[in-house]
């Protein structure tokens, strides 16, 4: 059975009809890629998922169970975390209190934090600082850790390589295939090399539709049908 | 962009405005109408001049009835001292104008240095001090009392204008071409003038970039605008104009006090203008002033009848007593901030786009 | 050589006890393209934000052709010709893609103090505007307001107003950072014209490597804030000092 | 049935905590016609209309009223309004129309004084009367010494220059005049500048407190044990609804406009029953103005020759009428109503929910030396 | 310079300024007993001023909402208290503990009658208006205007007289010295309400996750917390400070009108504004400040008593641009 699955998922923003028939399944385990042009409603979909927008008709299934009337707050608590794609980290709270809030209990588990710290050296350095004064990429560092600090059964990334340095690119790549290991992960990508040495399963949006779904390695190896619905190549 | 159905309406609405307020004096002839049309003229003037500050550059301000006061006091002052004449009219205008300006360039170039809501209390701050000197000042400005002067002679409602055989005062269409007249007309001509001079400023290339300040100011100075002169420099122009209205006023009222023109009341009024017409939007303005001056003048007498003939069901005579009116403005107000945070113009020329 | 129209001498910024920049001097010439790269928090943006004046130096000087600008103000620097997109996207959001343009052309034309001609009469400052409006391919978006707008489109709009000021100095701050692979090539077409242009000075922070071998003519490396290395693209990136601190041990295939 | 004649009632019913000041005084007022018409409400056979306007607190709309009132109303005469800033609007609109307007309860000198016009007239006591029977009440002799507090605005000083000026030549002395802000809470400093000022005196020791706002001075000063310097606190009376607060100072005297036990007349007897038959309660100061006002208006329209305003002018200057409070009479030069003013002792009964200021004695209208505001025979 | 500064810093740097005040003043004034009443009448000042502005401040700096109502839940704190002594003066006359007993109720009830309209109040008028100050602004104004007139309506627009235990009338006179004894409990309220504000917001979970609620609500929904009622209760909180300041400012004027609220809130704002918008410890700092100034100043030259606030702030902001300890944002 799969983790999640959405079935004829439609998401209006004000008059705006935005996601038209959003229908895929995550299998449990491992990394699903989610490819689209910008506009494409990838954000939106993870939105969706997260009750942050009112998915209208359809169904968001996960672990068995109805979750697209639940409360934001009550979703997160099945076990999913959401990395958004502006990092959505605290300007005003110190590294150390946003990830704090993200712990359960007000606790470190020093194991996990341990592990952040190796993969993100830049978070130990600036520990008590506020985090609007981080750089780009280490504020996006910030939101990945505080998805990853407590044990999660999904993991929503919308776009986490964006502005990441190349060597900090690959030692996340690194952290996912970990994490992945006992964690599922739903990963926005338009790194699609990043995406593609991750990915196991995937699916691409267009205009609201779910327009393709497959196996990496089979869409890795179609360079026409990247380039038709990606824009790759040319 | 291309015009709404709702910037139609609205235009329409201007236009109806505008003559009505024209032919004000023969379509209405009471007393009332009259001074209610007179201040309608400089509300919406007042209320504009606001506008340019709150709804176009995103200053808050609480200190704009002080430059009308400015207004009002130097030319109240002025007729008292040196008696009715154009000079002292003059002289007083000007005199207010210039304290206006300079109280403003001081005050602007404070909020160099805080932030937008210390800029506030700072203006608030600065008002009730000239509020309390006006008070202080009871010698010059006659205190809390005020001060009653006389206005020049062609207002003086025994001026004829114009005079038939008898040497009775003409009389076109039942109205009397008197003093009063004159003095609507005045208060209207100027108010129009003023009120077009902010509208062109709205729309020329400096609208545009007191809008970029509004949204974004740091990008505006980066982009190479001197964010601070800007603000300063608008900040000096609604003072300049609010005290023009309220010398007009002064003239027109033939009475000036704290609570004409100084009172925090004022400011509230503004506020509750400048929001219900729709922020950002010079039309606003106007439909703001229209329909507060009228609330504040009939809004009594229609719940007076209201009470009346509800009086049989419990409790909604009492809160439809005249008494509680202010208590019907502020649910208005509140739901008007909630549904319509962009006012009735705001609002009005969002609807009905055209592809 | 031609002489540079903009260098750093010894620019250094300090918040509290930490280095964000550290005494870096660096020239840049007309008709030069540079790509500086680094890694996260390097101090990239905040080398950008002291050239351009959003932030004050805390020692050292900018000079641009010549001339002393470190104490002057964002838009005295802008009104010298350095121009700069932001990382992070910095529009004015409620006004339409056209205004956002406008106000940048205007900037340029001095014409913001002018009140009494209605904007929509000025020809001249429209007619340019919506130059720029076609050339970042957003012409049939011009009445939306910038926050409306997909992401993507939204980088596009950042770069617009940047070539609108039509400054000497060029800076663009990751301009295709989440850019699907379809919109990028529009962006860096925007900026292969302006490098066409010899008298035209560049400065591109860039992390995608693809976009780096394009464009550069020249890399300098920022680490920990201090200027690590600086020449010809190649050289830099074959340097095994930049492998260390900067590519690690990705391939360039993975960036 | 002949035509009605109008008056109107012009006050503050809404944007202030004075209202209550209005609604007391407007329902003196029609108190006052039901008792002067013998409930008929008829004068000369012509019923009296009255206009109800409500000034908001803000001197242009009640300029805008009273203009409507006089022009398109057509009323006879005005009677208004509560503040004095707001009334000082509305003196110039009379003269406009050249109909009379009858000061009721707002209070400042100024209101009779040279921006005033003839067709003005006040019947509610001015702050002059206020002061000089509280100068009265003190009875000032060498032995007094006196320390002020007001509040610092045109109200506040010319209080204490009235009050000055009432002790003059009595040889009491005034050892300090302290000002606060309007709005001041907190008394401490000033009261410390005053104990200061007093304490080493010999002689009768008093803090005159003079302050119409708020802020319960007496209070805070009492609190500040003055006893223990033998210094004694006076002040002007109140409105009912304070007068709980006299229950701290029992044995206070000072004066007051009115208490409805103070008069002893028919016309007072007829409000106190009356009002307490339908408010369930006594009559208080505005309630005892309005209806002053009211017996003035049908004296004059009884009297006079016509309803013509100058004729009605004629009648008024000069007249004297019998009020809850004793006959006043409306001097001929400034049309302000001279009056008597009560001098009282706080008394203390725990059976009583306020502190009752029982009389000591009538302070006669012509014990005060009011200075006149202007003349209109010039 | 540098080196004084930071051995200023190191002794409590701004935190200094009310003794500096308090020296300087000492000098002036000259008479040592004048010199205490004063001092005592300026901290209890500056403490009841603090009871009401620090729910202001602590909306402020947790919510970032400006409320311009928040002098209505003054006011009610005010009627609301009255009208329980009121009701309650038998026992007010019934030796102490019955007094304090009333009291106690009275307090309570305002404190309750805040928490409720807290409640109404966030959910109905502030809740569509977070994260944007100028309809917060404009909203609570137009709340305002509809809590004056509901007190009016309710209350009427006479004064009402406030009764109060006997124990707390009258002053402790030690030498020429005079302490009112409100003053004092007013002075010992203050500062349990200041502890108690004080670890309830660094002791706890609770600070944080409103600050970063007002940052991005979204996010912290995401992280899996019920935002909504975490605000609702520190508006509640807040509401209930304001009317227990209220209730503690009508036993000290004993005379109360409608008009009180808007009375007190300048000196409110200016308190939070000095004191660094959003921080407890400025606002108490900055309501010591003003309370002393106030009656240094009246004492020593009346005439600028009235300014005096008005030219503390300015000196203040352009000394310090975002006030003494503003919040760290
Ligand atoms: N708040 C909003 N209001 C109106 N339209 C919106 C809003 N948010 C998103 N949209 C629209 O919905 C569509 C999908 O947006 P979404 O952000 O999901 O795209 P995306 O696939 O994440 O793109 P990108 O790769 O650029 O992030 C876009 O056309 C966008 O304009
Ligand atoms: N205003 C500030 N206050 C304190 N520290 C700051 C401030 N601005 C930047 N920093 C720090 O300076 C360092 C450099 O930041 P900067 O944004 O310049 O990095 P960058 O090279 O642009 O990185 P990225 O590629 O991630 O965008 C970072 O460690 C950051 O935390
Ligand atoms: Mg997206
Ligand atoms: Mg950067």
């Amino acid at each position: 059975m799969s983790l999640l699955s959405l079935k004829n998922m439609k998401t209006q923003i004000g008059q705006y009809h935005v996601l038209h028939d959003i229908t895929f399944d995550v299998p449990e385990g491992g990394v699903f890629v989610l490819l689209g042009r910008n506009g494409a409603g990838k954000t939106t979909t993870l939105r969706s998922i997260m009750g942050l927008w009112q998915p209208q008709p359809g169904s968001v299934v996960f672990k068995g169970r109805d979750i697209s009337r639940l409360a934001t707050a009550d979703i997160a608590r099945l076990g999913i975390a959401y990395v958004p794609e502006n990092m959505g980290t605290f300007g005003g709270l110190t590294v150390q209190e946003n990830l704090v809030l993200a712990t359960a209990g007000g606790r470190f588990d020093q194991t996990r934090l341990q592990r952040i710290y190796t993969l993100f050296p830049a978070l130990e350095q600036f520990w008590t600082k506020q985090a609007w004064s981080l750089s780009g990429g280490q504020k996006q560092m910030l939101a990945v850790a505080r998805a990853i600090i407590e044990p999660r059964d999904l993991i929503l990334i919308d776009e986490p390589t964006k502005g990441l340095a190349p060597a900090i690119v690959a030692a996340m790549g690194e952290a996912f295939r970990e994490i992945a290991q006992d964690t599922t992960i739903l990963l926005v990508e338009q790194n699609f090399n990043f995406a593609r040495s991750l990915g196991r399963d995937m699916a691409v949006i267009d205009d609201g539709r779910v327009v393709h779904r497959g196996s990496m390695a089979d869409f890795a190896a179609d360079t026409d049908l990247q380039g038709q619905l990606l824009g790759l190549s040319a | 962009m291309k015009p709404t159905y709702g910037t139609i309406t609205v235009k329409t609405a201007m236009l109806v405005i505008a003559a009505l307020l024209l032919f004000a004096p023969f379509l209405f002839q009471d007393i009332r109408a009259l001074e209610v049309a007179a201040r309608i003229c400089i509300f919406i003037v007042l209320v504009a001049s606001y506008d340019l500050l709150i709804g176009y550059t995103g200053i808050v301000s609480f200190a704009h009835t002080m430059f009308f006061g400015f207004g009002a006091y130097g030319s109240a002052i002025a007729l008292k001292q040196m008696g009715p004449g154009w000079d002292a009219v003059a002289l007083g205008t000007l005199v207010g104008v210039a304290l206006s300006l300079v109280v403003a360039t001081a005050i602007g170039l404070i909020s160099l240095r805080v932030k937008a809501i210390f800029f506030a209390m700072i203006t608030l701050a600065a008002a009730s001090v000239v509020l309390v000197l006006a008070s202080q000042l009871s010698q010059i400005t006659g205190g809390e009392d005020g001060i009653t002067y006389r206005a020049p002679d062609l207002f003086k409602p025994a001026t004829k204008l114009a005079v038939d055989e008898d040497g009775k005062v003409l009389r076109w269409f039942g109205v009397a071409l008197n003093g009063k007249l004159a003095a609507y007309y005045f208060v209207f001509a100027t108010s129009l003038v003023m009120f077009l001079v902010m509208l062109r400023i709205t729309v020329s290339p400096l609208g545009t970039v007191l809008k970029a300040i509004r949204e974004n100011e740091a990008r505006a100075e980066a982009i190479g605008y001197r964010v601070v002169a800007y603000r300063t420099f608008v900040f000096c122009l609604s003072a300049a104009i609010a005290s023009l209205a309220g010398s007009v006023y002064a003239v027109w009222l033939k009475y000036t006090g704290p609570d004409t023109a100084l009172s925090f009341a004022i400011m509230i009024d503004i506020l509750l203008m400048v929001v219900i017409g729709g922020m950002g939007t010079m039309w606003g303005a106007v439909i703001g002033a229209v329909l507060m001056v009228m609330a504040q003048y009939y809004l009594r007498d229609l719940m007076g009848a209201a009470s009346e003939a509800t009086a049989a069901i419990p409790l909604l005579p009492e809160l439809l007593a005249p008494d509680r009116w202010l208590f019907w403005l502020g649910i208005i107000f509140i739901l008007l901030v909630y549904f319509f945070p962009k006012g009735i113009a705001g609002t009005l020329m969002a609807r009905g786009r055209r592809a | 050589m031609p002489s540079p129209s903009l260098s750093t001498r010894d620019l250094t910024i300090r918040f509290g006890g930490h280095v964000a920049v550290n005494s870096v001097t660096c020239d840049f010439h007309p008709g030069e393209t540079t790509v500086i790269v680094g890694p996260n928090g390097a101090g990239k943006t905040t080398y950008f934000n002291l050239i351009s004046g959003q932030l004050p130096a805390s020692a050292g000087r900018v000079e641009k052709s010549g001339e002393d600008i470190t104490r002057l103000s964002p838009s005295a620097r802008a009104g010298r010709g350095i121009g700069r997109a932001f990382q992070l996207t910095n529009l004015f959001p409620q006004l339409s893609v056209i205004e956002n343009i406008r106000l940048a052309v205007q900037a340029r034309e001095g014409a913001g103090w002018s009140l009494f001609r209605p904007a929509a009469s000025r020809r001249d400052l429209i007619r340019s505007a919506e130059h720029y409006l076609d050339a970042a391919r957003l012409t049939d978006r011009a009445d939306m307001p910038a926050a409306s707008l997909p992401h993507g489109d939204q980088r596009k709009l950042e770069v617009a107003l940047l070539m609108a000021m039509e400054p000497d100095i060029y800076m663009f701050d990751e301009p295709t950072a989440g850019m699907s692979l379809d919109q990028a090539p529009a962006v860096l077409d925007l900026i292969g014209k302006i490098k066409a242009d010899t008298t035209k000075t560049v400065l591109l922070v860039e992390h995608k490597m693809d976009v780096v071998r394009a464009l550069a003519d020249r890399i300098i490396v920022l680490h920990n804030g201090e200027l690590l290395a600086d020449g010809p693209p190649a050289e830099v990136m074959g340097s095994k000092i930049v492998r260390d601190v900067y590519l690690g041990t990705a391939t360039e295939e993975t960036a | 049935q002949e035509d009605p004649i109008k008056i109107a009632l012009i006050h503050g019913l809404s944007g202030s905590s004075f209202e209550a000041f209005s609604k007391q005084a407007q329902t003196g007022f029609e108190l006052g016609l039901e008792y002067a018409t013998d409930g008929t409400n008829e004068v000369n056979g012509r019923p009296i209309e009255v206009i109800i306007k409500d000034t908001q607190f803000k001197p242009d709309v009640a300029r805008a009223v009273l203009a409507e009132a006089y022009g398109d109303d057509e009323v006879l005469l005005a009677v208004g309004a509560t503040s004095s800033g707001v009334t000082q609007a509305m003196l110039p609109i009379a003269e406009e129309y050249e109909k009379i307007l009858i000061v009721e309860p707002a209070v400042a000198d100024s209101l009779t004084g040279p921006d005033s016009n003839r067709y003005v007239f006040k019947t509610s006591r001015n702050s002059s009367m206020d002061m000089q029977a509280q100068a009265l009440a003190l009875q000032p002799d060498e032995n007094l010494y006196v320390a002020t507090l007001a509040e610092d605005y045109a109200f506040g000083r010319d209080g204490i220059t009235a009050f000055k000026a009432a002790l003059d030549g009595s040889g009491a002395t005034v050892v300090t005049e302290e000002y606060v802000p309007q709005g001041t809470a907190d008394f401490t400093a000033a009261t410390e500048r005053m104990f200061n000022a007093l304490k080493d005196k010999e002689g009768r020791k008093v803090i005159l407190v003079y302050i119409a706002g708020g802020g319960d001075a007496p209070g805070k000063i009492k609190a500040l044990d003055p006893d223990r310097y033998g210094i004694e606190i006076s002040m002007g009376g109140h409105i009912l609804p304070v007068l709980p607060t006299y229950k701290r100072f029992p044995g206070l005297e000072g004066a007051v406009y009115y208490y409805y036990e103070a008069y002893q007349n028919d016309i007072n007897k007829w409000l106190v029953d009356t009002h307490q038959e339908r408010f369930d309660g006594p009559p208080d100061f505005f309630t005892a103005g309005g209806m002053s006002a009211a017996l003035a208006v049908v004296k004059a329209l009884q009297t006079a020759d016509s309803y013509e305003t100058e004729d009605l002018i004629a009648a008024m200057e000069g007249m004297s009428w019998d009020t809850p409070k004793g006959e006043m009479t409306f001097r001929p030069e400034d049309h302000q109503a001279l009056q008597s003013m009560v001098h009282f002792k706080i008394r203390v009964d725990d059976d009583v929910e306020w502190a009752i200021p029982d009389l000591v004695r009538i302070i006669e209208p012509d014990e005060m030396n009011i200075p006149i505001g202007r003349d209109n025979s010039q | 310079m540098t080196n004084l500064s930071e051995t200023l810093g190191r002794w409590g740097g701004v935190n200094l300024l009310p003794l500096a005040l308090a020296a300087v003043a000492f000098v002036l004034i000259g008479a040592p007993s004048s010199w205490v009443t004063l001092t005592v009448a300026g901290l209890s000042m500056g403490m009841m001023v603090f009871l009401m502005a620090s729910g202001l401040s602590l909306v402020f700096g947790l919510m970032d909402v400006l409320n311009f109502g928040h002098s209505a839940f003054i006011s009610f704190g005010a009627f609301v208290a009255a009208t329980v002594l009121a009701a309650l003066s038998t026992w007010l006359d019934g030796g102490w503990m019955l007094a304090s007993a009333a009291l106690a109720l009275a307090l309570l009830a305002a404190i309750a009658f805040g928490l409720a309209a807290g409640l109404f109040f966030e959910t109905v008028i502030i809740r569509p208006v977070y994260r944007d100050h100028l309809r917060q602004i404009l909203i609570t104004m137009g709340a305002l205007i509809v809590s004056e007139q509901i007190i009016l309506a309710v209350w009427g627009g006479t004064p009402v007289s406030v009764p109060r235990p006997a124990f707390l009338e009258g002053a402790w006179i030690v030498g020429d010295v005079s302490m009112e004894i409100y003053r004092l409990f007013a002075v010992a309220l203050g500062l349990a309400v200041f502890a108690g504000l004080m670890v309830l917001l660094n002791r706890t979970r609770i600070g944080l996750l409103i600050r970063a609620g007002v940052e991005n609500r979204e996010m912290v929904e995401a992280l899996g917390f019920k935002i909504n009622r975490l605000f609702i209760g520190v508006f509640m909180l807040g509401s209930a400070l304001a009317a227990l300041g209220g209730a503690m400012w009508a036993g000290y004027e004993t005379l109360i009108t409608p008009a009180l609220g808007g009375e007190m809130m300048i000196v409110v704002f200016i308190v939070v504004i000095i004191g660094g918008l959003g921080s407890i410890d400025g606002t108490l700092l900055g309501a010591i400040i003003v309370g002393l100034t106030a009656n240094y100043i009246g004492y020593l030259a009346p005439k600028l008593a009235l300014a005096s606030n008005m030219i503390l702030m300015m000196a203040i902001l352009m000394w310090r641009p975002s006030g003494l300890r503003p919040a760290v944002k």
